[in-house]
């Protein structure tokens, strides 16, 4: 049972293979089949909106191969060898987090395959070198720096930041530039300390937290630990003026088990449903727009997953990593990955996720921005950066005692 | 200020340990009499985590209300895997049941991945807040340690005075012993299995009402390595020193971060970890069979 | 030792062949081919200790980690010397685990059993959380060398080193602890571990010292743990995260392959590898996202068909034939 | 009381009964004699349902009891003291005896029991709290026999209960069996010490390779060839 | 000098003196019998000289060296073997190797040679049928004579035998008396001495018979003499038997 995705009407058109080991079981699975449901839709639009990709006098179907890399990273380098040399794959989506694309990246390296990140955000494994590795989100170094921004342009006067952030590599990236950023700000970080991944209980750590005094919060580092964050600050009482969390907030099931306690909570996204990304904007930046817009991207995301689930950024993020490929195919007029690495160096275009362009040195991500969201009366509203934004940030955030009497971040 | 800290850090030390105590009766239990280890162990911590969240976002039932459901299904799932596969490897070698209940688990997890989805779910029931001096804190941890203890006592009572308590001990100590004395050794083997993971399934509740939130199916990895900590503190075998021993890990894991904190240039949670591992040491060092262990 | 004795290591080297022709003959099939063989040696290299002593090391994969920081510290200073760097990182790996072996040995090997068991998970952990917390060797962000080795060795050799020559290097620590097993199970050695895996106190009353070789197949075992962390994670993943390489989860697998082959026999890690590495791997091309909710009922149905592992109902049922000499 | 027929059993895939058949009548003593390995231990075991009987049947009592397992047969009145003791080594002497009265209707003659015991092994008594696998190796095949006479039985299956007695004290232990049986206890006793259990049974088997080689009254046995030639070495 | 020489031996259990204030000695090549009521404390004496447990008082000399503390695996090499009344034999592993692993460790010998020893130990003690079973598949008394076989493999100048004999017919009884008799006689230094309460094994292979009693040393002498006195015959036999 080869999972391929087959178009029938026009059997004499050549079949383009993307390839992608995806983590469709263990940690990252949540991830793993967000990821899948947005590469299918971006593969069904190429097919059958844009009429497959054209290439001289050919016209390339694209079908994709993937397998289960259990997020093992044992597993993924095999799958990548099996994609690169058993299935002819020359266009690979890297697997989810850094870690596993760092893994499959010598693979990929050697057997001269592109390999396309969309779920490894640490910007280290763009300074390492590989050729053949791009990326298609924004890296770690910007998640939190949009949010700095926001909070100095609404409140000149909080000066205090306290980071409190799971201790792994992917979030210590993020805080690092964010401290960084902050002081170049002209905030004061006032406390700084990690947790370990697992734990069950933060109060020591923010007891200590609330003696510093902070005007705002920023932390976190997944899903389960955000939502630990969170609740316990809401046990504690602890209120400050803004609360940006890494990751967890960005997903609908943040607010299902946080309840009203997660208004006003903000967090770091690198898409969101309802960005003014469309052809308007592109135009606006006088660049392409390419792939389907935001609406018939959520309208094939339905037909795709057979779900009502409304897809999250690692769908938006996976797709456009799909149709970045697709679109330096078609720029560079060829299928040699030599070559598509070379357009891809000069490409900048616009999709539903958003601008696409890398630094040609290293390979990263550099046109993407991340967005601002904010809970808000229960909807997840975009609030930076102003150009995407779709709400006004509330401020200062609601406090628990509020909340509890049924305050919402609402006006 | 530190002495304050260091106050309210044991305080809720001692909260989150008698959680970790009863979330490691089960294992010690199943140990106890059938010399297996359950290194599936916490995906059944992970099942009674979404009895507490289904019932009460279907049902609104509140979780402390879910104790009892979560321990019948318990019961009822480990007669399952009891009487399903653990019965024939009763006589097997001792590891040979470490990959059985090693499959259990991914299987539990990965069943539960297809029922439930890979979301991190949470809910939250509020009944106030306790404030104590410098303490804040919510009800519902205390209610989860009150409903932690008073379960734990039972449990020891149950052991340790009831016949079938007894019956358990005798069955642990000869199996043609017991027989000959009238006692149904299957029985018994299916009981303990059964009530361990009742107990076990159960713990999940309780862990929901003290963290309600990053309920996941993958969430029983962190359970299942402290529980064997926890379990070897106590004495394995020793339901009720497993149950000490989660209080004064708790305690311990909480406590010692006040001081860690205060040398500059580390990480004091992580050394939390490290201070309460090597706490287990040198405990094992001096009584090589846990706190409450008997002899091996 | 006679040659005859050897014997029992035919069946696992013509395994060892067939799987290397695969590999290198079928397109895409190295890497798999590799990553079975990463459970090979990691339950051959276990095998010595949890199957020859009976003792259970659930911290086992420290000494894997240990390994891998090894080469990764020989690499990050020894570069610039070129190539020597790799058989520097080797010993380094090999030192690392031996002494940390050495330590936990002398403490917790006095505990018994379940004791022993986790006593060793609080080593595990508690190392791991000794780096993060002291940030020491990089803490959480790990230690990532390809950057580095690539402009240490120029992009092709790098590649060449992680996507082949570590694999080479694997099949050959594979074959190493199997031959190390046999030499064990020969000598004076094997017995005494046989007898003080069965009863330890009666073993001592008899004369033997128990310690001694307790600590004998212990430190064998983690030297070859040591290479495997060095060779199959550091030079080939080209990284070490603490949170990785300290898993508890790679020592809860070897215990399953031991036990799927039967442990304290030759060729059970072979047997137990292999059906392990090929089901995860197969299951999961064909079956991806399901896998596991079949890999884990397969499993039980193994166990309870052959409790002594595969190798050990097939090494009783040939104890009388002419079979039993290769089968061991 | 008790009748045994064609009864096949044995460990894994050897078989080691073939084809036994054994009557006992109530109230009475009958022996079962044998050299080593013949299989003596292993008829009373699939009788008592440890192992479990591959062909046959076995009747109690009037009831058909064949795959019954054990703790059934302690609840109707049949016990058995194993050949090895199989006392609960880490819990007291006083824990055996009341483990010994598991069963409900042993519950009910509790201390008329323990009297009892207690009048036979006086040694136990002043050793109530000591732990079971610290006494010598006598004192724990006196706590074994107690401890099945506390389930308060009807027939007993006795696996060598002499061994490891000093003298004196086998001959106050046949003297004892001999007594229970008085008071209408039926007793099938395996023994090596076979002029003294002929002493005192009923009627006797002898058992070879599996199979019951002669059988008859203790006089017949007495001068049978077959025991002549085990137990006096001709 | 005698082999082994015990001076005021005392071990106690909480209130109980189990041995008290023995002292004994052995000769070279002798063959001592050891009886006493159930109880009386003979094992724990062998614990003692085995150095399963160590004395509260007193002294133990072996072959001129004091053991009294010296821990069990240390005593082996010196050419102390015993058998245990509970069998302890290496469960999964074959009688063969069983056997084999005490002639390994306890006389020193090289794999191959001890594989062939303990051949020839299984066909003396008569089980080579049982050769390549598994030590926990047999039965008491087969395990028993396992480890009487697998303490001959260890070539010991001194063995401690705690009942082997019970629950064995006469003709093999005699068969391992012969034994017995044998390797003290051409394996000259072997010294017995025996536990049991089978009176006509007793009595066949003693040459001199220690009688215990609460611990204490009731009585010591020829054997024939000893169990004829009446005040063994009070405590322990019930009846006269010689
Ligand atoms: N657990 C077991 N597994 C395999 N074989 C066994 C087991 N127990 C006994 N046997 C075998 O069964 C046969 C009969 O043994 P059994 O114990 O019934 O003999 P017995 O007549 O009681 O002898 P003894 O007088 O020595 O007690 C023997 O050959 C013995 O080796
Ligand atoms: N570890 C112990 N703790 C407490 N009491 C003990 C311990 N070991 C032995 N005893 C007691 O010491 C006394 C002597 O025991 P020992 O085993 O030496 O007797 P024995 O002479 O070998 O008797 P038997 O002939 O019945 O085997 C007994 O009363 C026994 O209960
Ligand atoms: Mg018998
Ligand atoms: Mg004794």
């Amino acid at each position: 049972a080869q999972q391929e995705q087959k178009s029938e009407e026009t059997p004499k058109a050549e079949v383009l293979y993307f390839g992608a080991p995806l983590s469709l079981s263990g940690k990252y699975s949540k991830e793993g089949q967000m990821s899948l449901w947005g590469m299918q839709v971006a593969i069904k639009w190429i097919n059958e909106v844009h009429g497959g990709l054209k290439v001289g006098d050919k016209v390339y179907k694209v079908e994709l191969k993937y397998y289960d890399d259990q997020s093992n990273k044992e597993v993924v380098q095999s799958l990548i060898q099996k994609l690169a040399d058993q299935d002819g794959v020359k266009f690979i989506l890297a697997p989810y987090s850094s870690g596993l694309t760092l893994a499959a990246a010598p693979i990929a390296d050697q057997r001269g395959v592109l390999m396309n990140s969309h779920g490894g955000a640490s910007d280290y494994i763009f300074e390492q070198g590989y050729h053949y590795v791009v990326q298609t989100l924004s890296p770690a170094s910007k998640y939190q720096t949009g949010f700095l921004d926001m909070v100095k342009s609404v409140d000149p006067e909080a000066k205090r930041v306290a980071m409190i952030y799971e201790d792994n590599e992917f979030s210590r990236a993020v805080f690092k530039a964010a401290g960084e950023y902050a002081k170049q700000l002209g905030f004061e970080i006032v406390f700084d300390k990690t947790y370990p991944k697992g734990v069950q209980d933060l109060s020591p750590l923010l007891n200590e937290l609330a003696a510093a005094k902070p005007d705002v919060i920023i932390g976190g580092g997944h899903f389960a630990d955000g939502q630990l964050l969170v609740s316990q600050l809401a046990d504690m009482k602890i209120n400050v003026k803004a609360v940006s969390i890494l990751v967890a907030p960005a997903l609908p099931a943040f607010y299902d088990a946080l309840g009203t306690k997660a208004e006003g909570v903000c967090g770091p996204a690198q898409w969101e449903i309802g960005v003014s990304y469309g052809p308007e904007a592109a135009k606006k930046l006088g660049i392409d727009y390419y792939g389907p817009t935001q609406d018939e991207f959520l309208k094939m995301f339905k037909e795709v997953s057979g779900t009502d689930e409304p897809p999250s950024y690692h769908a938006a993020e996976a797709a456009a990593a799909v149709l970045s490929y697709a679109y330096a195919i078609e720029k560079a007029q060829s299928t040699n990955p030599d070559d598509v690495r070379e357009a891809m160096n000069t490409i900048e275009f616009m999709s539903v996720y958003g601008v696409w362009k890398i630094d040609p040195e290293t390979g990263k991500q550099i046109g993407h921005e991340m967005v601002i969201i904010q809970w808000q009366g229960g909807t997840k509203k975009i609030i930076w950066p102003p150009e995407a934004a779709n709400a006004d940030p509330y401020y200062p955030m609601p406090t628990w005692e509020e909340k509890e009497q049924g305050k919402l971040a609402t006006k | 200020m530190v002495g304050d800290h260091l106050v309210s850090n044991l305080f809720y030390g001692a909260l989150l340990g008698s959680v970790y105590g009863v979330a490691t009766m089960g294992l010690s239990m199943i140990f106890g009499v059938l010399r297996i280890v359950n290194v599936g162990h916490g995906s059944f911590v992970m099942v009674g985590a979404f009895t507490a969240f289904w019932l009460f976002t279907l049902y609104s039932i509140a979780p402390i209300l879910s104790i009892p459901v979560a321990l019948i299904f318990g019961i009822a799932l480990g007669f399952v895997i009891f009487q399903a596969v653990m019965k024939k490897l009763v006589d097997a070698p001792e590891l040979s049941t470490l990959l059985a209940t090693f499959a259990i688990g991914v299987f539990i997890e990965e069943t539960a991945k297809f029922i439930w989805g890979s979301d991190y779910v949470g809910f939250s029931w509020d009944i106030g807040t306790l404030y104590l001096g410098s303490i804040t804190v919510p009800y519902t941890k205390i209610l989860a340690f009150v409903a932690s203890t008073i379960i734990a006592g039972l449990l020891y009572l149950w052991f340790t005075k009831t016949k079938l308590g007894k019956a358990i001990k005798a069955v642990v100590e000869d199996r043609d012993g017991a027989a000959v004395c009238g006692i149904d050794v299957n029985r018994i083997f299916t009981l303990s299995f059964a009530l361990g993971i009742g107990v076990t399934v159960m713990s999940g509740v309780l862990v929901t009402l003290f963290v309600p939130v990053g309920i996941n199916v993958y969430m029983g990895a962190d359970y299942t390595l402290r529980a064997f900590v926890i379990a070897v503190l106590g004495g394995l075998g020793s339901p009720w020193g497993a149950f000490i021993a989660g209080f004064l890990f708790g305690l311990f894991e909480n406590g010692s971060y006040t001081l860690l904190g205060m040398i500059p240039g580390v990480e004091p949670f992580a050394l939390t970890r490290f201070v309460a591992f090597v706490f287990l040491l040198v405990i094992l060092l001096v009584k090589p069979t846990g706190l409450f262990g008997g002899e091996e | 030792m006679q040659m005859g004795k050897l014997k029992a290591l035919v069946p696992m080297v013509l395994v060892y062949v067939i799987l290397l022709v695969i590999g290198l003959t079928v397109p895409g099939m190295w890497q798999p081919v590799v990553y079975f063989m990463f459970y090979v040696a990691l339950g051959q290299a276990f095998n010595i200790f949890l199957g020859l002593t009976g003792y259970v090391d659930f911290g086992y994969v420290a000494f894997l980690g240990l390994g891998a920081y090894g080469m990764a510290i020989a690499l990050q200073n020894f570069a610039h010397l070129g190539l020597v760097a790799i058989p520097i990182g080797i010993v380094l790996a090999v030192i690392m685990s031996v002494l940390l072996s050495m330590a936990v040995g002398a403490v917790a090997l006095r505990l018994r059993g379940a004791y022993f068991a986790i006593a060793t998970i609080g080593v595990n952990e508690g190392f791991r959380f000794l780096l993060v917390g002291t940030k020491l060797w990089g803490g959480s962000e790990g230690i990532v060398l390809s950057g580095f080795m690539r402009k240490a060795f120029g992009r092709e050799i790098a590649n060449y080193l992680s996507t082949f020559v570590s694999d080479l290097l694997l099949f050959l620590v594979a074959f190493l602890a199997a031959l190390t097993t046999v030499v064990i199970l020969n000598k004076k050695m094997g017995y005494a571990l046989l007898a003080l895996r069965e009863d330890e106190d009666a073993a001592r009353v008899m004369g033997i010292n128990v310690t001694k070789y307790k600590i004998m197949a212990f430190i064998t075992s983690a030297a070859f743990a040591g290479l495997i962390g060095a060779i199959a994670w550091t030079l080939k993943l080209t990284y070490v995260f603490p949170e990785d390489v300290f898993n508890i989860h790679y020592t809860v697998e070897a215990i399953v392959i031991v036990m799927l082959g039967g442990a304290g026999t030759l060729i059970g890690p072979m047997i137990g590898g292999l059906i392990y590495g090929v089901l995860k791997y197969y299951l999961s091309v064909i079956f991806p996202g399901v896998q596991l909710l079949i890999l884990a009922p397969l499993l039980i149905v193994t166990i309870v068909a052959f409790p002594e592992g595969v190798a050990g109902y097939l090494i009783k049922k040939t104890r009388n034939s002419k079979l039993a000499e290769y089968l061991r | 009381m008790l009748t045994v027929k064609e009864l096949e059993a044995g460990y894994g895939e050897m078989q080691v009964l073939w084809g036994v058949d054994l009557k006992v009548g109530k109230g009475t003593i009958t022996a079962i004699l044998g050299p080593n390995g013949a299989g003596k231990t292993t008829t009373l075991r699939a009788i008592f349902g440890l192992n479990s009987p591959w062909n046959g049947s076995i009747e109690f009592d009037g009831e058909d009891v064949t795959f019954l397992p054990p703790h059934r047969k302690v609840e109707k009145g049949l016990t058995m003291v194993l050949e090895g003791r199989h006392l609960f080594p880490g819990m007291t002497v006083e824990e055996n005896l009341e483990l010994g009265a598991y069963t409900k209707r042993a519950e009910e003659r509790f201390e008329d029991s323990l009297e009892l015991v207690f009048t036979l092994f006086p040694r136990l008594k002043e050793r109530k709290k000591q732990k079971a696998g610290t006494m010598s190796g006598g004192e724990q095949q006196m706590l074994a026999i107690a401890r099945a006479l506390m389930t308060a039985p009807k027939m007993i299956l006795l696996d060598e209960p002499s061994q490891g007695l000093a003298p004196k004290l086998v001959a106050e232990v046949f003297e004892t069996i001999s007594k229970l049986r008085d008071e209408g206890l039926t007793i099938l006793l395996v023994e090596q010490n076979v002029f003294a259990s002929l002493d005192i049974a009923d009627y006797a088997y002898v058992l070879g390779e599996g199979k019951v080689v002669t059988e008859g009254t203790v006089d017949e046995i007495k001068d049978s060839d077959e025991i002549k030639r085990v137990y006096v070495g001709v | 000098m005698p082999l082994l020489k015990l001076e005021n031996v005392t071990k106690r259990f909480g209130g109980l003196v189990a041995v008290d204030s023995i002292s004994l000695e052995v000769e070279e090549g002798e063959a001592l019998g050891i009886v006493g009521p159930n109880g009386s404390g003979k094992t724990t004496l062998y614990n003692l000289i085995s150095g399963v447990y160590y004395p509260d008082e007193g002294r133990i000399i072996f072959n001129g060296e004091d053991i009294t503390k010296l821990p069990p695996h240390r005593r082996t090499p010196l050419g102390l073997a015993r058998t245990f009344q509970i069998p302890r034999p290496f469960g999964s592993a074959t009688v063969i190797e069983n056997v084999a692993i005490g002639a390994m460790f306890g006389a020193g010998r090289d794999v191959d040679s001890a594989l062939r020893e303990a051949d020839e130990m299984l066909e003396l003690v008569g089980i080579d049928h049982l050769r390549d079973k598994e030590a926990k598949l047999l039965t008491p008394l087969e395990k028993r004579l396992m480890e009487l076989a697998r303490a001959l493999a260890m070539k010991p100048k001194m063995l401690l035998l705690d009942e082997v004999m019970a629950g064995m017919n006469p003709s093999d009884i005699n068969r391992i008396l012969d034994l017995l008799d044998r390797i003290r006689k051409e394996e000259k230094v072997a010294v017995v001495s025996m536990v049991e309460h089978l009176m006509h094994a007793i009595t066949r292979f003693a040459e001199r018979v220690v009688v215990m009693h609460q611990g204490k040393k009731l009585i010591e002498g020829e054997t024939y003499e000893v169990l004829s006195h009446p005040e063994v015959i009070e405590v322990y036999l019930g009846k006269k038997v010689v």
